[in-house]
């Protein structure tokens, strides 16, 4: 029997589950190889689970997706978060550095009418998670090669180095070293495939952390190229904010200043 | 010696073998064996690349007889992503190998000497060729004897072989787990403590052994505190290897290339670089 | 006889929402349209960050349409600091922006819209029985896709897109080799009208008002004013003077009226009703042909609407890569100044209004975001109230999918919906 | 024996060699010097120069027409002979095929010294052991050299100290060196094939005069490189220095990014890449890796050098120490190249003073 999947979403933007759809050239064969389940931003069939595996997008942000949350665990052999929201809170998180309730009412005229929790969190912080797949928004030859190997039993080749490995296999100058432009580059995960960089502009760290991140030192030379502590600090509180390495040297920046 | 693949198009394409027979030796360890038509070659200690066609590639020690021609086995632990994989493998399944690489045990050393042969767990599948060689020749040595450590009694490996050496007139063999249980009559504790108890002499003696890094530290220091030579001591490496045949980088450990300098070393070559933390 | 239709979750829309319709004889008693994906409160996070993140972080609004939110970003950005972005730069922007059209449009008509046409729980589905025509979809869309990534880095969330212009130019060599692809999915996407147009259409003729951007010689992407079938015709920065949005109990989303009127409705329809003359004489026959000449009102045939803009952006594509020539700076320099500024642009759904407030130091101290869906929320519910009566003898399987279907119709994107900020409402 | 040809020369010498390879020289590409396909003389970088610190590297407009007027670019002929990704092989119903190589016969113009040092590097790496790289094999002996010898140096150059440049010896097929009074190139025959283009050009033999001129710009080059690496008894004192609380204080400023590994013209690291189609075909790759990676060391369910420290003192001790055991030379070619593209500017050789410094230090307390 084929593997059963099911794709779904918490609070995200709906791009990374959208990266299956555009895997043009392998949708039809991964339909082939898989059974799609579950999948609303695609298909009005609703099978029940158990699910082999479910993909889930976006980030935790109400009572009501925390306890759904759980439910969907239960009935899935195998989680697999996918993109920044669902791996670190996305860049809705940046409400954990603020007060929510200033939030809402700086969106909402009716705050009473909106119900949410005062953080959004990645998955993996309520249930166990088995894979995490990074990117704001992933990319889809790593969404492709992750089903792919999760279908004969082999480790996916997602790579936790960082962005510079890919940036030099693409063949891009660094721009840091020969523009003087900041990059996230080498404390960011590798994925992307280094696309800014190959755009003439530094990397801004939508992949997340990367394996071994040396944030301090990568700050020091971001100084000397005339970064700001401010700049630095919002540079690290984007699309992974809530990244536990990402937000530590934030913070070390915020109390030293 | 013959290699598989000398004059192929690329040192890293591996040949097409099917499984022709697959013996689980513990709940996590397979054997798997592979009909070689004779053009096979190997001496004990030496190791091939073989691969899951997708699924990857890891070094693995042959652990059948050396002067059986047609056939060839490995022996793994299912350990990981790879080694996993295989395990689900069956009779018919194809997979990909290449070799054999690597040093050999140095057996010429232990011509009339008593050869000690010292296996940890696992340790002892690439020791089993090598037992097999020394019991063909068993007249070039003195003494044979083998001491085999293992984490409990389900986890000894080749329970049928250790019986049948066990009962030879011309071996020792003597066997301790780390934990006992309530059937097990035999030696409780590590394999240093067999070291200590074995008949030797330490000045014409010679130690092949294999096991996790840090059995094998610690039966060098047994071995040289009863007074044998690092000289005469050699251990079968490990390192992450990725082309077992030097290219690739991955396997050094100092100046040496685990793959292609190893992966059988003496102790004396190896126990400086050995001491130095995340070499 | 009272019947309910519960549809705890849509399908084939991008993000969470739910629909609930009480029907009592031939009438409609209640009906709830309410979108349920949690707020992510946009606006106030772009308080405090500076002017050139604009693009970047609006752009994680929607992964359907990033293109939409950078390119009315930039639009507010530019028109704050009275900057120009014009010549090959602004072709380079309608060029990303034709990517946008034919890759979400594409995936709505292929892949959300048509399985309800012919009777397919999803494309997937349907590509059993109609495998060319799923891979002839696949292969539109990628080749949009492909624009947009040779543009702005990737599909979705673009990297290349900036206040002034781009960080990187195309080559002519780069954009050339695009040429045989969109050739031939010109002609596909005129296959792909003729082939939508066959379906069976209900009978549904709606009295939308039209809104839409104009521009004064195009087929609009992006243009300083907003103009209406009904007299609207305003600069942009006159938004909040017509237009308000609301907040309502049932919705994590806003829902936007015109402040004299109530609902109007933006997306395909709206500028293919208000531009019919714009488009080239090709376009508007094959528009005639398949009985949409000068405008549609009927939601179901937003698809036709959709197929025709798909052929329209594959010609725009070739037309401007015919004549582009590299810029020869790929931005135009932008200094940070306290100002305000608005921007709209067309997101295939629809009209996408931004406004900023930025400080001398280039920081956004203010931001209003209007997705197309938070204003097409009002005429959606009109469309379901008004499509029940007389319809009531269908079976509730029926009834509840074509009523799915209309709110398909408008592609919403409910992910968008859901984080904007409400200004006007506190002076009503 | 030397021959002189001038721009046009130079010219017709890149377009016969069109004819029978695939030509690549430097060329400005996004702000600095690259290696890319090539057409004629108008192609190369005239004018312009380099200026280098420890991570950082601009370049300028020079004040002379040179057309080898700057120094090293990030790239090296590695990229070319030995690409970050190479397929192995592919995979279907039973049987495995090898990939083999698709480029065509290469000639790079415009290699330094220190890069024929680093090739004659990697051939004893890839082509000299027990088992040859087939990929490598096959691009290097399709190769055509025209390397050139560098009449200007960066301040990251210190091929000095390690006996590899400034001045060409060999490893060429046609050496060049660029003389600006009167335009011209003085012309090194380095093989038989090197001698076969020469002769189709329009050329002449060069007067000692000339030789001597050309000569003499290389001196200076030589004399003006100061950065110095200490290479006595290096391997050994590595060896010894394994321990070294230097090794930390790198590490601080260490970002393991890959970047030194990847623009080092010797570093050879790979990984094999396996993937899988929906079809049930499989297919390997090879690309290049790093020692900085944590997957590098990974065994056994742990890095074996997970701090950074120990993955800094791997390349630098393997560089300037082991290898030196293994392949018989050192592994650095004294290019700067690490020192200027790491983007936090750790310079290679600074750290290995430092380690002598405190050693040093040490010894006299
Ligand atoms: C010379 C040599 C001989 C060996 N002989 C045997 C044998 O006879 N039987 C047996 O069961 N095992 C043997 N091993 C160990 C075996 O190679 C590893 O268990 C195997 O590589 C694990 O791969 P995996 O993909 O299953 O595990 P994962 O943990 O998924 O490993 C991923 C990668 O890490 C590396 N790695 C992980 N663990 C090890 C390890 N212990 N040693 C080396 N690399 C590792 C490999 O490159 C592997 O591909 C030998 C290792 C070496 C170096
Ligand atoms: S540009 Fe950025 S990612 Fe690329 S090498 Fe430089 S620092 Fe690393
Ligand atoms: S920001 Fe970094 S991780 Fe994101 S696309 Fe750019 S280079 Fe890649
Ligand atoms: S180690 Fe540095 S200086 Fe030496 S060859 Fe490599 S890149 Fe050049």
């Amino acid at each position: 029997m084929k593997p059963r999947l099911a794709v779904l979403k918490f609070a995200s933007c709906d791009g990374c589950q959208l990266s299956l759809l555009d895997a043009e050239d392998e949708l039809l064969a991964i339909a082939g190889a898989v059974d799609i389940a579950y999948f609303p931003e695609a298909s009005r069939e609703y099978l029940d689970g158990p699910y082999d595996v479910t993909l889930i997008e976006g980030s935790v942000t109400t009572e009501h997706d925390r306890n759904r949350l759980r439910q969907i665990r239960q009935d899935t052999a195998m989680l697999v978060s996918i993109g920044a929201c669902a791996t670190a809170g996305g860049v809705q998180a940046l409400k954990n550095f603020g007060n929510v309730d200033d939030f809402v009412s700086l969106v909402y005229a009716t705050p009473d009418y909106i119900s949410t929790l005062s953080t959004s969190t990645p998955i993996s912080d309520h249930v166990r998670v088995d894979f995490e797949l990074r990117g704001c928004p992933i990319n889809k030859h790593q969404l492709v090669e992750l089903i792919a190997a999760l279908l004969v039993g082999r480790k996916p080749n997602i790579p936790t180095y960082s962005v510079c490995v890919e940036c030099k296999a693409r063949g891009n100058p660094c721009v840091m070293v020969a523009h003087g432009t900041p990059c996230l580059g080498p404390i960011t995960q590798a994925g992307c495939g280094a696309i800014c960089p190959a755009y003439n502009r530094g990397c801004y760290g939508c992949f997340g952390p990367s394996e071994s991140p040396n944030t301090d030192s990568l700050e020091s030379w971001w100084q000397s190229l005339g970064v700001g502590d401010d700049e630095w600090i919002r540079t690290l509180r984007t699309f992974n904010a809530g990244a536990p390495p990402f937000v530590e040297a934030g913070a070390k920046t915020e109390a030293r200043r | 010696m013959d290699t598989l693949n000398a004059g192929s198009v690329s040192a890293m394409l591996p040949s097409a073998f099917p499984i022709v027979d697959k013996d689980w030796e513990l709940a996590d360890t397979y054997t798997l064996h592979f009909a070689t038509d004779g053009a096979f070659d190997f001496d004990p200690g030496q190791m091939v690349m073989i691969s899951q066609p997708g699924v990857g590639e890891v070094p693995i020690s042959i652990s059948s007889n050396p002067d059986v021609h047609d056939r060839m086995s490995l022996t793994i632990r299912g350990s990981g992503s790879v080694t996993r994989a295989l395990g689900r493998l069956d009779y018919g399944d194809v997979v990909g190998i290449r070799g054999p690489y690597g040093t050999p045990w140095p057996l010429d050393t232990a011509i009339d000497q008593d050869l000690m042969i010292i296996a940890g767990g696992i340790g002892l599948a690439p020791l089993r060729s090598l037992i097999y060689r020394a019991l063909a020749r068993r007249s070039d040595f003195r003494n044979l004897t083998l001491l085999y450590g293992s984490r409990d009694p389900q986890s000894l490996l080749f329970e049928r072989e250790l019986h049948e050496w066990r009962g030879r007139f011309d071996m020792e063999v003597e066997i301790t787990v780390d934990r006992s249980s309530p059937e097990w009559m035999g030696e409780v504790g590590l394999v240093t403590s067999l070291v200590d108890r074995a008949r030797f002499s330490e000045a014409d003696a010679v130690a092949m052994v294999c096991g996790p890094e840090i059995m094998m530290h610690f039966v060098g220091i047994a071995l040289t505190d009863k007074g044998m030579h690092p000289d005469n001591i050699f251990f079968s490496m490990e390192r992450n290897m990725k082309c077992g045949i030097g290219l690739c980088g991955h396997c050094q450990l100092g100046a040496e290339f685990l793959c292609k300098d190893g992966p059988v070393f003496s102790l004396s070559r190896i126990e400086p670089l050995m001491k130095v933390e995340e070499l | 006889m009272k019947r309910t239709i519960n549809v705890d979750y849509l399908a084939r829309v991008e993000g969470e929402g739910a629909m609930y319709l009480e029907i009592e004889g031939d009438q409609v008693k209640d009906l709830q349209f309410s979108i349920f994906e949690p707020p992510r409160f946009f606006e106030a996070f772009m308080r405090g960050r500076h002017f050139t993140e604009a693009p970047d972080l609006t752009a994680r609004i929607c992964g359907i349409c990033p293109i939409a939110y950078q390119m009315s970003s930039v639009a507010a950005m530019e028109n704050a600091v009275g900057a120009t972005v014009d010549g090959q730069l602004q072709e380079l922007r309608r060029l990303i922006y034709c990517g946008e059209w034919i890759e979400s449009h594409v995936l709505h008509v292929y892949m959300l819209h048509s399985p309800d046409f012919l009777g397919y729980q999803s494309a997937i589905h349907m590509a059993a029985d109609y495998p060319e025509i799923v891979e002839r979809g696949l292969r539109m869309k990628k080749i949009g896709n492909g624009i947009v990534t040779l543009l702005g880095g990737r599909e979705i969330h673009p990297i290349n897109v900036k206040v002034g212009g781009f960080y990187r130019t195309p080559t002519n060599a780069e954009v050339d080799a695009m040429i045989p692809d969109l050739e031939w999915a010109y002609e596909a996407a005129i296959e792909t009208a003729r082939w939508v147009g066959r379906f069976d259409f209900p009978e549904f003729d709606r009295p939308y008002e039209f809104v839409s951007t104009a521009h004064p010689t195009d087929y609009p992407f992006m243009g300083d004013r907003v103009v209406s079938d009904r007299g609207i015709d305003i600069p942009v920065h006159e938004w909040n003077d017509v237009f308000e949005e609301l907040h309502v109990e049932r919705s994590n989303a806003l829902h936007a009226r015109i402040k004299a009127r109530g609902a109007y409705h933006v997306g395909p329809m709206a500028r293919y009703s208000l531009n019919f003359d714009k488009l080239p004489d090709d376009l508007q026959a094959l528009g005639a042909e398949l009985g949409i000449a000068n405008e549609c009102r009927n939601p179901y045939k937003s698809i036709i609407v959709r197929s025709i803009e798909v052929a329209l952006a594959y010609l725009l594509a070739l037309e401007i890569i015919d004549r582009y020539e590299p810029p020869t700076s790929p931005a135009v320099p932008i200094e940070a100044m306290a100002a305000e500024g608005h921007g709209v642009s067309e997101a295939p759904r629809g009209l996408l209004y931004h406004r900023y407030v930025v400080d001398a130091e280039g920081m956004i101290t203010d931001a209003q975001i209007t997705p197309p869906t938070s204003q097409n929320q009002l005429s959606i519910e009109e469309d379901l109230m008004a499509y029940v009566p007389g319809r009531t003898h269908l079976d509730d399987e029926t009834l509840q999918w074509q009523l799915e279907q209309a709110i398909r119709a408008y592609d919403p994107c409910i992910s968008c919906a859901t984080h904007f900020l409400d200004l006007t409402v506190k002076r009503s | 024996m030397a021959h002189i040809i001038d721009i046009d020369g130079l010219d017709g010498l890149i377009a016969s060699l069109k004819a029978e390879f695939d030509v690549i020289g430097p060329i400005v590409r996004d702000g600095l010097i690259r290696y890319g396909p090539i057409g004629s003389v108008a192609d190369l970088p005239r004018g312009w120069t380099d200026v280098q610190e420890g991570g950082s590297y601009r370049l300028e407009p020079g004040n002379t027409e040179a057309l080898f007027g700057f120094v090293l670019g990030p790239d090296s002929g590695k990229t070319n002979l030995f690409p970050p990704r190479a397929p192995m092989w592919t995979y279907r119903e039973g049987s495995f095929s090898a990939t083999p190589d698709s480029t065509r016969p290469m000639a790079i113009i415009g290699l330094r010294a220190c890069d024929l040092a680093a090739i004659a590097i990697q051939d004893e790496v890839l082509l000299n052991g027990p088992y040859v790289d087939s990929h490598y094999a096959a691009r290097r002996s399709q190769l055509f050299i025209v390397a050139v010898n560098c009449t200007t140096f960066a301040t990251n150059c210190f091929c000095t100290s390690m006996n590899t440049g400034p001045r060409l010896e060999s490893g060429f097929d046609l050496g060049l060196t660029e003389v600006l009074d009167d335009h011209h190139f003085v012309v090194h025959v380095g093989s038989e094939a090197g001698a076969s283009f020469l002769a189709g050009l329009d050329q002449r033999q060069a007067t000692s005069d000339e030789l001597a001129e050309a000569d003499q710009l290389i001196d200076i080059t030589a004399n003006s490189i100061t950065k110095r690496l200490d290479t006595t008894d290096i391997a050994q004192f590595l060896a010894d220095n394994l321990e070294s609380p230097r090794w930390s204080a790198i590490a601080e400023r260490c970002l393991a990014c890959t970047n030194c590994t990847a623009a080092c013209p010797t570093c050879f690291c790979t990984s094999p890449v396996d993937t899988t189609d929906f079809d049930g075909s499989a297919a390997r790759e090879r690309v290049w890796d790093s020692c900085f990676s944590l997957d590098y060391s990974y065994m056994g369910g742990d890095p074996v050098r997970s701090s950074g420290s120990s993955r800094y003192r791997q390349w630098m001790t393997h560089k300037l120490g082991t290898w030196i055991e293994q392949f018989g030379t050192s592994g650095c070619v004294g290019c700067g190249r690490c020192i200027t593209w790491c983007p936090v500017g750790i310079d290679i050789t600074e750290e290995m003073a430092a380690m002598r410094a405190e050693v040093l230090a040490k010894e006299a307390r």
